[in-house]
C-alpha cells in the first residue's frame, strides 16, 4: 500500500516535471524569437544596408556598455532586489578615470562657489594632478564601485532598507560626486588609451572589426554566465530571490550574498564606465542620466522577473540587443520627429513586455492542460 | 543509559512585548527521540530556534556534547551538527530538488559546481529515505508531501548529530508519516538525537522515548512517554482539567445527531469538474449541516474548496445555491451567496499580517458593503471587540497587529472575519492545522454550534477522528475524484480508512 | 500570560501614525534649526502687496507640486506597486492646459476640466498595465514615463506654448490668505485624499491589497479595482500639480515640467514612513516628507551649493532619515545606551 | 510541446516578413541625395527650431533627411553616426552634444568617405580633418556682446547675479567665460550670485527668488538663455520689484518670447543666437558636392536687440 501509494504521486510529479523544465526556458525563447523578428523585419524592410554584417558590429559596439551594466543589474534583480545607481555609477567612473588621465582636472572657478565640494574636492585634485597611468586609474575605479556597491549592500541588509530607496540616493550621491571631481564632459588624450582603442580588434572584414569593448562585454558575459550557474554564490542569488526566508533556513549566508550582489553590480557599473570611456574617449559626469532604467528594461524585456529568483543572464544579453535593435530601426526610418521616437521606444518596450507575457501564459496554460 | 547529547539551561528569550522563553532546561541523549509538546505560543518553536541559530538566545547556556555550543546563524548550527526541518517547507520552490538538497553545499572544483556529483548525492540522500524521485526536476512541481521529504533529506545530508523536526507530518497524509517514522526509528538507532515537535498525541506515543513539555513559554516537566497519560499530558499541555476538553468533545454529536436529518439541500454540487485538480464530483450540503471532506493529502480536498469559493474557475459542471443555478468565477461572487472559506494557508492566504485585529475581522464585511459604504470606527470596535471575547482571542488589545498573535489565535481572528459576515455556508480548510489542543476544541465546539443555528459547514481535515466527530455526511476523496459519501452512523475511521484503502489496492 | 502581553510592552511605545511621525518631523525642524542660525535671511518673513514673503513661503509654493503628486504616489506605494511616469503626466496635463487656454472663447473650467481628464486617462493606463494586466508597476509606468514627455511635445509641437490668461494663471501665482494658491490646492487635496481613505474603506483596502493581495482576494477585495483606482488617484494627482507647474511659470515646457519629480515624490513618500513594499500608509508623512526634500533644495539655494553637487547632501540626508527610521538602527542605538548604563 | 508554444513566434515571425517586404517595397524611390542629421533632442524651443529650420531646407531642395534625434545622450548620437554609416548616407550633419569622445566614430566616417559638418557646437578632436566645417553661432562671442553691454548700460560699475546653464554644457560654458571676459576690464563690476537654472523658465524663476531673499544687493541679471530670464522676471515681478529699471536684464537667444518681455520694458536686452542653420549649412553641402572648399568654421552674424529694436521687429521673428 505505501509503495503504491508514493508511485502514483511520483509518476504524477514525473509526468508534470518534463514540462516544467521546458516551460522555465519559455521567456528565453519568447525573447529569443524577438530579436530574430525585429531583426528579420529589419533586414526585410532596410534591405543589405541593415543586413550588413557592419550593422551587426555595431549593434554590439554601441551596446557594449548597456550590456555590461545589465548584465550586473541581472544579479541584483535575481536577488530580488533593484539598483538605481547604474547609471550615476558609469557616469562617476568616466570623469574619475578622465580626471586621472587628464591633469588639467578642475575648473576652480566653480569651486568657489561651493566650499564643500571644495573641501570634498582637494582629495581628487591631489590625485588627479599627479596624472595616474590609466591602467591605475582604471583599477582604482573599480575599486571605488565595488566599495560604493557595497556600502549599498551593508544598508540594504544591515538596516533593513528597500533597494529602491537606497540605491536612489546611492545614484544622487554618484551623480553629485561625479560633479565634484569635474564639472563637464573631459575628453581622454592619453596615448594609451587611443593606442587602446586603435590596435587591439579582431578584423572581421575590410573596414569591420571587433574592438576591445566588444571584448569586454563577451568576457562580462561569459564570466556572468559562470557565476550565475557554476557557482555556489549564483546558486544562493537564485535561492534568496526566490524565498529569502526558507534560504536564510537552509543556511545559505542571506546577507553576505546580497552585499556580494550589490558589491558585484556597483563592480560592473564601474566597469561599464571603464568601458564607456574605451567607447567615448572622454568622461562626462552628466552622461548616462536615466541609464538604470534601460539596463532594467534590459533585463526585464530578457525574462527576468523583478519579483526575483527567475531569470537568465542569457535573457538579459537578448534583453539588450532588443533595445539596441529599436534605436537603430528607429534611426535606419529616419521620419519619426524627436517626440514621436520617444513615443515609438516606450510602446515597442510595451509591445515585447506583452509579447512575452502572451507566450510566458500560452505554454503555462499547455503546460496546465497537460498536466492534467 | 546512553550519553547526554544535547544540555539546555536556563534558556530566556525575550521578543518585544513578549517573554516568549523562561528559563527552560531540556535535555536530550543519543538514540533517543524527544517529543517536544505545547500549545501554540508554548515557545517549542522559539527553543528550537535558539538552538538552530536562528534566534539568540537572552540567557542560558547550551551544551552539545559537553561542549557549550552559540550557533549565530543555521548555517553554523549545521556545522556543529545541528540540523533542522521546519513546519512549513522550507525550499526553494524554482530550484530542482537535487538543488535544494545540496543548497549551500555542493560539491565544487576549483569553485566550480560539478552538476553530476550534486545529482548522486541528491539521490543518494533521496534513497535515504527509500523514496525514487527524478531529482533533476523543479520542486514547486512536487507535491507538498514530496517536498517535505525532500527537506528531511536535506537535513540528513549533512552528517547530523542532532535532527529537529519541526511539525514534520503537518502535511504529510498517514502512510508517508509512517514512511517518516521508519526513517526517525532508523535514525535513531545509528544514535542521532532527533528533537520531535507535533500537534499529533498518537504520533508522539508511537516513536518518541521522551516527552519534554512546554507552556507559556516555562517548563511543565519531562516524562518517559511510557509512564505518561494522554490525559496527564494534555491536560499539562494545556494547563486545564480535562474534563472540560472532554466537554466540548462530546458535544458536537449529540447536537448534530438531532438535527442531521430532514435538513432541506442548500448547496448542490452536480459534476463539478477542472482538469488537473479533481474529476467530476457531486457534494450536497443541507442547512445546519457539517459535510466532511475526508481523504490523503492531495486527494483533492483543497481543490473542490477552491473551486466552491470561485478561487479556480470550473472547466465543467453546476452549482446551486437554494435551486438557484450560479456561477461562481470570483470570491466576491462566492461572499455574495453568503459564502466563506478559511484557507489551509493561515499566514500566506489567511491573514493580513500587519494590519490590526479589528481590521482583519471586520475585512471581510467591508469587503461585502464595497468601498464607499465604510463601516464607522466605533462600530467596528464594537464588532471586533464582540468576537475577541466570544471567541476568546489572546490579544493585548484590538489595535494589536495580527503578525503578533500565535497561531491559534490568526485562525481565531480569521473564524471571526467570516462569522462577522454571517455566511449560510461556511468552508473550513485544516482549521485546526497546527493548533494546540485547547484551541482545536473550542474550534470543533463553535462549529457544532454554528451548525446547530442552521449554518451548512464544508469541514476538510486530515485527522480523521475529528471528521468522524464532527461531520453528519463525508465525502471520501482520492486522487482527485469522489469515492465514496457516509453519512449518519455509517460515518467512522475504520469505514472511511477502508474506502480510501480499498481504492489504492484497485489502483 | 494574556496580561503579560498588555504589560510587557515598551512603556514608551507610541500609536503607530504617531511613531511614524516623529522622525521625519524631527529631521524637517532640524534643518530648519540648522538654517535659523546659519542661513541669514532664511527665517525673514514680510508682507509685500497683501501677501507673506519669504524663504518658507517659497518652500511652501515650491513643494506643492512634489506634495500633490506625493497624496497619489502614497496610495500607489501603499498597494505595494510604484508609478515612475507622474512626472511626464505632469507634463501632459500642463501641455493640454496651455493649449486650450490659448484656444479663444474656451470656458475655463473646461480646460481644467480637459487637463485633469487626459491625467486621469494616463492613470487609467497605468492602472490597466498593473492591476488588470498584472505587468510589474516599474516596467509598466516606465512606459509612460519614456513615451509620456514625447505626447506632451506632441500637444505642444516642441514649442513653448505661453499663455497669459489670468485665471489660469492664478493657479499658479496667486494668493489666498496671503499664502501661494498652490498651498491651498494642497491644502484642499489633502483633505479630499485623508477623507478618500479613512472615510471610506478605500485606505483599508490599499493597505490590506499591498500587505497580503491573496488573502485580501479571498476577502472578498478585488485588488484590480483598488490598484486601479491606485494608479488613477495618482494621475489626478499628477494632473493638478501639471497644471499648477504649468501655470507658475505662464507656460508649458514639455520637457521640463515635473522632470524627475517622480523620485521627489518616491522619496517623500518613503521617508513620510510609508513602506515602499506596501501596506500601511502615512499620507500627513509624505507631506511632510515632501517639505523634508524641498527645504533641502531651498537651503542648497540660500547657502549657494553649486547645484552639480547639490544631489550630495540631499543623498546623505535622505539615507539619514531613513536609517533613523530603521528598527535595526533603534536596536543598535538602544544597546548602545545599555551598555553605557551597565558601564 | 516545445513546438506548441514555438508556433506563436514563428506565426509572428512570418506575418513580420510578410508586412516588412510591403514596406520595403514602397520604401524605393528615385536616387536622390541622402543626407543623415543626428540632432542632440528637443529640449529647447531654440533647438526645435533648429531642427526646423534644417528639416524645412532639405525639403526645400529636395534632399532626403535621415533624421535622428539622440534624446540627449551622447552614445545615441554616436549609434546614429554609426547607423548613417551603414546606411550610406552622402553627408552627415551632427549637433554634438558635448565636445570630447567623437574622434573614434568620425575617424570610421571618414574611412567610408562620408563628409561630417558640424551644426551649432564644436567638438574637440586632435584630428582636424575628422569634420569638413562647423556651422555654428558664436556662443563666446555672444557672452562677450552680453558682457559689454551690460558693463556700458552699467557704467562699469555693480552686482550681477548670474543664471547658468545646464551644468557642463558647453553652451552654458562658453556664455560664462565670454561673459566673463568681456566683464574683466571693469574692476567695479561683481558677479554676486551664480547658480544654474537648467535653461529652463521654472529653474531661472526658483533660483532668482533665492537671489533675490540671499540680501545681496542686485543691480543686474545676465541669463545664459531667454527662457531662464523669463521665468526670473516673474520672480522679480512677484517682490514687487521693476524688472528691466530696478534690475537690468540681458540674456542670449532671442526668441519671440524674449521680444515680447522688451516690448512690454521688462527685459533690457537680448542677444541673437541664430537657430536657422539650414541655409547656411546646405549651402556648405553644395559647396563640398560640387568640389569647392569650404572654410572650417562658418560663423553666423550674431546681433544684439534692445528694447527700442523689439516693436518692429516682433512680428518678423520665425522662432
Amino acid at each position: 500500500m505505501t509503495q503504491s501509494a508514493g508511485n502514483t504521486t511520483l509518476d504524477y510529479g514525473r509526468e508534470r516535471a518534463r514540462m516544467r523544465i521546458a516551460s522555465k526556458y519559455i521567456p528565453l525563447l519568447a525573447t529569443a524569437s524577438v530579436v530574430v523578428i525585429l531583426y528579420v523585419y529589419g533586414c526585410a524592410a532596410y534591405g543589405p544596408r541593415f543586413a550588413s554584417l557592419r550593422v551587426l558590429v555595431d549593434l554590439f559596439k554601441d551596446n557594449a556598455f548597456l550590456g555590461v551594466a545589465a548584465i550586473g543589474a541581472t544579479f541584483v534583480i535575481l536577488s530580488g532586489g533593484i539598483d538605481l545607481s547604474v547609471g550615476a555609477v558609469v557616469a562617476f567612473t568616466s570623469i574619475l578615470i578622465a580626471a586621472f588621465c587628464e591633469h588639467h582636472g578642475v575648473n576652480c572657478d566653480y569651486l568657489r562657489r561651493s566650499p564643500d565640494a571644495a573641501v570634498a574636492f582637494y582629495r581628487y585634485r591631489h590625485l588627479a594632478t599627479h596624472h595616474l597611468h590609466p591602467l591605475l586609474a582604471i583599477g582604482v575605479s573599480l575599486v571605488l564601485g565595488s566599495l560604493f556597491g557595497a556600502l549599498q549592500g551593508c544598508i540594504i541588509h544591515f538596516y533593513r532598507q528597500p533597494p529602491f530607496l537606497v540605491t536612489l540616493a546611492g545614484m544622487f550621491f554618484a551623480r553629485g560626486m561625479g560633479f565634484v571631481i569635474h564639472p563637464q564632459s573631459l575628453g581622454i588624450k592619453q596615448p594609451f588609451y587611443i593606442a587602446f582603442l586603435n590596435d587591439i580588434k579582431i578584423p572581421l572584414v575590410a573596414g569591420v572589426d571587433i574592438p576591445f569593448t566588444v571584448m569586454c562585454l563577451a568576457v562580462v558575459f561569459l564570466v556572468a554566465l559562470f557565476i550565475a550557474h557554476y557557482t555556489r554564490f549564483g546558486r544562493a542569488v537564485y535561492a534568496i530571490g526566490d524565498d529569502e526566508q526558507s534560504a536564510t533556513l537552509m543556511g545559505l549566508p542571506a546577507g553576505r550574498t546580497k552585499i556580494m550582489v550589490y558589491t558585484l553590480a556597483g563592480f560592473t557599473s564601474a566597469l561599464a564606465g571603464v568601458v564607456y570611456t574605451f567607447y567615448m574617449q572622454s568622461g562626462d559626469p552628466a552622461s548616462c542620466i536615466g541609464f538604470e532604467l534601460d539596463a532594467i528594461a534590459a533585463v526585464v524585456i530578457g525574462g527576468t522577473l523583478l519579483s526575483g529568483g527567475v531569470g537568465f543572464v542569457g535573457g538579459t544579453a537578448m534583453g539588450v540587443l532588443i533595445l539596441g535593435l529599436i534605436q537603430n530601426l528607429i534611426i535606419f526610418n529616419g521620419k519619426l520627429n524627436s517626440w514621436w521616437t520617444r513615443i515609438a521606444v516606450g510602446l515597442l518596450v510595451l509591445v515585447f513586455i506583452a509579447i512575452q507575457n502572451v507566450v510566458t501564459a500560452a505554454s503555462r496554460r499547455t503546460t496546465r492542460a497537460a498536466a492534467g | 543509559m546512553p550519553d547526554q547529547l544535547l544540555q539546555m539551561q536556563g534558556i530566556s528569550k525575550r521578543f518585544p512585548g513578549v517573554l516568549a522563553l523562561d528559563r527552560v532546561d531540556f535535555t536530550l541523549r543519543r538514540g533517543q527521540i524527544h517529543g517536544l509538546m505545547g500549545e501554540n505560543g508554548a515557545g517549542k518553536s522559539t527553543l528550537v530556534k535558539t538552538l538552530t541559530g536562528v534566534h539568540r538566545r537572552d540567557a542560558g547556556t547550551v551544551l552539545l556534547d559537553g561542549q557549550p555550543i552559540d550557533p549565530r546563524s543555521p548555517k553554523q548550527a549545521e556545522a556543529l551538527g545541528i540540523s533542522t526541518v521546519y513546519q512549513e517547507v522550507n525550499l526553494i520552490p524554482h530550484l530542482s530538488v537535487a538543488e535544494n538538497i545540496c543548497l549551500g553545499r555542493e560539491p565544487t572544483r576549483f569553485g566550480r559546481i560539478c552538476w553530476r556529483a550534486v545529482s548522486q548525492r541528491a539521490e543518494a540522500a533521496i534513497s535515504r529515505l527509500d523514496l525514487h524521485i527524478d531529482v533533476s526536476k523543479e520542486l514547486s512541481s512536487c507535491s507538498i508531501a514530496i517536498q517535505q521529504m525532500v527537506a528531511i533529506a536535506r537535513a540528513l545530508d549533512i552528517d547530523a548529530r542532532l535532527l529537529i523536526l519541526d511539525e514534520p507530518t503537518s502535511s504529510l497524509d498517514e502512510n508517508e508519516s509512517q514512511e517518516l517514522f521508519g526513517v526517525m526509528r532508523k535514525l535513531r538507532d545509528q544514535g542521532l538525537g532527533i528533537i520531535f515537535i507535533t500537534h499529533f498525541l498518537d504520533q508522539v506515543y508511537e516513536v518518541s522515548d521522551h516527552i519534554t513539555v512546554l507552556r507559556d513559554g516555562r517548563l511543565v516537566g519531562e516524562y518517559e512517554t511510557a509512564s505518561l497519560q494522554r490525559v496527564d499530558l494534555v491536560s499539562r499541555m494545556i494547563g486545564k482539567d480535562f474534563s472540560q476538553i472532554e466537554a466540548a468533545r462530546h458535544a458536537p454529536p449529540t447536537a448534530s445527531a438531532t438535527t442531521a436529518p430532514h435538513k432541506e439541500k442548500f448547496v448542490q454540487v452536480s459534476a463539478l469538474t477542472r482538469q488537473g485538480s479533481i474529476a467530476p464530483i457531486d457534494i450536497t450540503i443541507a442547512r445546519g449541516e457539517t459535510v466532511g471532506l475526508a481523504g490523503l493529502l492531495g486527494s483533492g480536498r483543497t481543490e473542490t474548496a477552491r473551486l466552491l469559493f470561485g478561487i479556480d474557475k470550473p472547466d465543467s459542471g453546476s452549482i446551486t445555491v437554494d435551486g438557484q443555478l450560479v456561477s461562481i468565477s470570483s470570491p466576491r461572487q462566492a461572499i455574495r451567496l453568503g459564502f466563506a472559506f478559511t484557507p489551509e494557508n493561515r499566514k500566506v492566504e489567511g491573514i493580513i499580517p500587519h494590519l490590526s485585529v479589528r481590521e482583519n475581522i471586520i475585512l471581510a464585511i467591508q469587503a461585502n458593503k464595497g468601498i464607499w459604504a465604510a463601516l464607522s470606527r466605533a462600530e467596528q470596535l464594537r464588532i471586533a471587540d464582540s468576537f475577541i471575547t466570544a471567541l476568546g482571542i489572546k490579544t493585548p488589545s484590538p489595535e494589536q497587529a495580527v503578525a503578533n498573535l500565535s497561531g491559534g489565535n490568526q485562525q481565531k481572528v480569521l473564524l471571526a472575519r467570516w462569522l462577522a459576515n454571517h455566511p449560510r455556508l461556511f468552508i473550513l480548510d485544516e482549521p485546526t492545522r497546527g493548533i494546540d489542543v485547547g484551541a482545536k476544541a473550542e474550534i470543533e465546539k463553535l462549529i457544532a454550534s454554528l451548525c446547530a443555528e442552521g449554518m451548512a459547514i464544508l469541514f476538510i481535515s486530515s485527522e480523521l477522528e475529528e471528521v468522524v466527530r464532527d461531520c453528519q455526511r463525508v465525502v471520501v476523496l482520492r486522487d482527485r475524484a469522489k469515492v465514496g459519501e457516509f453519512t449518519g452512523d455509517q460515518i467512522s475511521e475504520h469505514a472511511i480508512m477502508q474506502t480510501i484503502a480499498r481504492h489504492e489496492h484497485e489502483a | 500570560m494574556k496580561l503579560d502581553y498588555a504589560q510587557s510592552r515598551q512603556p514608551f511605545a507610541l500609536p503607530g501614525w504617531l511613531a511614524k511621525l516623529i522622525w521625519p518631523v524631527a529631521a524637517l525642524a532640524l534643518l530648519l534649526a540648522f538654517n535659523l542660525f546659519f542661513t541669514k535671511q532664511f527665517f525673514k518673513l514680510e508682507i509685500r502687496d497683501g501677501h507673506f514673503y519669504g524663504c518658507l513661503i517659497d518652500i511652501l509654493n515650491r513643494g506643492s507640486q512634489v506634495m500633490l503628486l506625493s497624496l497619489g504616489m502614497t496610495l500607489v506605494l501603499a498597494t505595494g506597486g510604484v508609478d515612475l511616469s507622474v512626472g511626464a503626466v505632469m507634463a501632459i496635463a500642463g501641455a493640454v492646459a496651455a493649449e486650450m487656454i490659448n484656444v479663444p472663447a474656451m470656458p475655463f473650467p473646461l480646460v481644467i476640466a480637459a487637463a485633469l481628464a487626459i491625467s486621469v486617462l494616463a492613470g487609467v493606463w497605468n492602472g490597466l498595465l498593473v492591476g488588470v494586466f498584472r505587468i510589474q508597476p516599474i516596467v509598466a509606468t516606465l512606459v509612460l514615463m519614456v513615451a509620456g514627455r514625447g505626447v506632451a511635445q506632441l500637444i505642444t509641437g516642441g514649442q513653448y506654448t505661453t499663455f497669459t490668461d489670468s485665471r489660469l494663471v492664478f493657479l499658479g501665482n496667486g494668493h489666498f490668505l496671503g499664502l501661494p494658491f498652490p498651498v491651498t490646492i494642497v491644502a484642499v487635496m489633502f483633505a479630499i485624499t485623508a477623507i478618500l481613505t479613512r472615510k471610506t474603506a478605500l485606505g483599508l483596502f490599499v493597505e490590506s491589497v499591498g500587505d497580503n493581495e491573496t488573502a485580501s482576494h479571498y476577502a472578498g477585495i478585488s485588488s484590480r479595482t483598488v490598484k486601479f483606482m491606485a494608479y488613477v488617484f495618482a494621475g489626478f494627482c499628477a494632473g493638478l500639480a501639471g497644471i499648477v507647474a504649468a501655470a507658475n511659470i505662464k507656460c508649458a515646457d514639455s520637457n521640463h515640467i515635473g522632470l524627475f519629480l517622480e523620485l521627489d515624490a518616491i522619496l517623500a513618500v518613503v521617508v513620510g514612513g510609508t513602506a515602499l513594499a506596501g501596506g500601511r500608509f502615512y499620507l500627513f508623512g509624505s507631506i511632510v516628507g515632501a517639505l523634508l526634500i524641498q527645504t533641502l533644495t531651498t537651503t542648497m539655494y540660500m547657502r549657494d551649493v553649486s547645484p552639480e553637487v547639490a544631489p550630495v547632501p540631499k543623498a546623505i540626508v535622505i539615507i539619514l532619515v531613513c536609517l533613523i527610521q530603521s528598527p535595526a538602527f533603534h536596536q543598535q542605538v538602544r544597546k548602545l545606551f545599555t551598555r553605557k548604563a551597565t558601564a | 510541446m516545445l513546438k506548441r508554444f514555438l508556433r506563436v513566434p514563428t506565426r509572428l515571425l512570418c506575418s513580420c516578413l510578410l508586412l516588412a517586404f510591403m514596406i520595403a517595397g514602397c520604401d524605393r524611390g528615385p536616387k536622390k541625395l541622402v543626407v543623415g542629421f543626428s540632432q542632440i533632442g528637443a529640449e529647447s524651443e531654440w533647438r526645435t527650431a533648429e531642427t526646423e529650420s534644417i528639416r524645412s531646407e532639405a525639403a526645400k531642395r529636395g534632399i532626403r533627411l535621415q533624421f535622428a534625434d539622440a534624446q540627449q545622450k551622447q552614445e545615441n548620437q554616436i549609434r546614429a553616426v554609426r547607423s548613417f554609416i551603414a546606411q550610406k548616407v552622402d553627408v552627415i550633419i551632427l549637433a554634438p552634444v558635448i565636445e570630447p569622445g567623437w574622434e573614434p566614430v568620425l575617424r570610421e566616417a571618414k574611412q567610408e568617405g562620408i563628409p561630417v559638418i558640424l551644426a551649432d557646437r564644436g567638438i574637440s578632436v586632435t584630428d582636424l580633418s575628422l569634420y569638413v566645417t562647423l556651422v555654428s553661432p558664436d556662443v563666446v562671442e555672444e557672452g562677450r556682446m552680453a558682457g559689454r553691454w551690460l558693463a556700458t548700460k552699467l557704467n562699469g560699475k555693480g552686482n550681477i547675479a548670474e543664471l547658468l546653464g545646464t551644468p557642463g554644457s558647453s553652451p552654458a560654458i562658453d556664455r560664462q567665460n565670454g561673459f566673463r571676459e568681456a566683464i574683466a576690464a571693469y574692476p567695479d563690476l561683481k558677479i554676486v550670485k551664480s547658480q544654474s537654472g537648467d535653461f529652463t523658465r521654472a529653474k531661472g524663476k526658483e533660483v532668482m527668488e533665492a537671489f533675490l531673499k540671499s540680501g545681496e544687493k542686485i543691480d543686474a541679471l545676465y541669463a545664459h538663455n531667454d527662457d531662464m530670464a523669463i521665468g526670473a522676471i516673474q520672480a522679480i515681478e512677484e517682490t514687487g520689484k521693476k524688472p528691466g529699471v530696478d534690475i537690468i536684464i540681458v540674456s542670449i537667444d532671442a526668441v519671440r518670447g524674449a521680444f515680447q518681455a522688451m516690448v512690454e520694458g521688462k527685459l533690457n536686452c537680448t542677444v541673437e543666437c541664430n537657430p536657422l542653420l539650414g541655409p547656411p549649412i546646405f549651402d556648405a553641402i553644395e559647396a563640398i558636392r560640387a568640389g569647392k572648399t569650404v572654410p572650417k568654421k562658418i560663423s553666423l552674424k550674431e546681433q544684439l536687440f534692445e528694447q527700442s529694436q523689439a516693436k518692429e521687429l516682433l512680428p518678423t521673428r520665425r522662432y
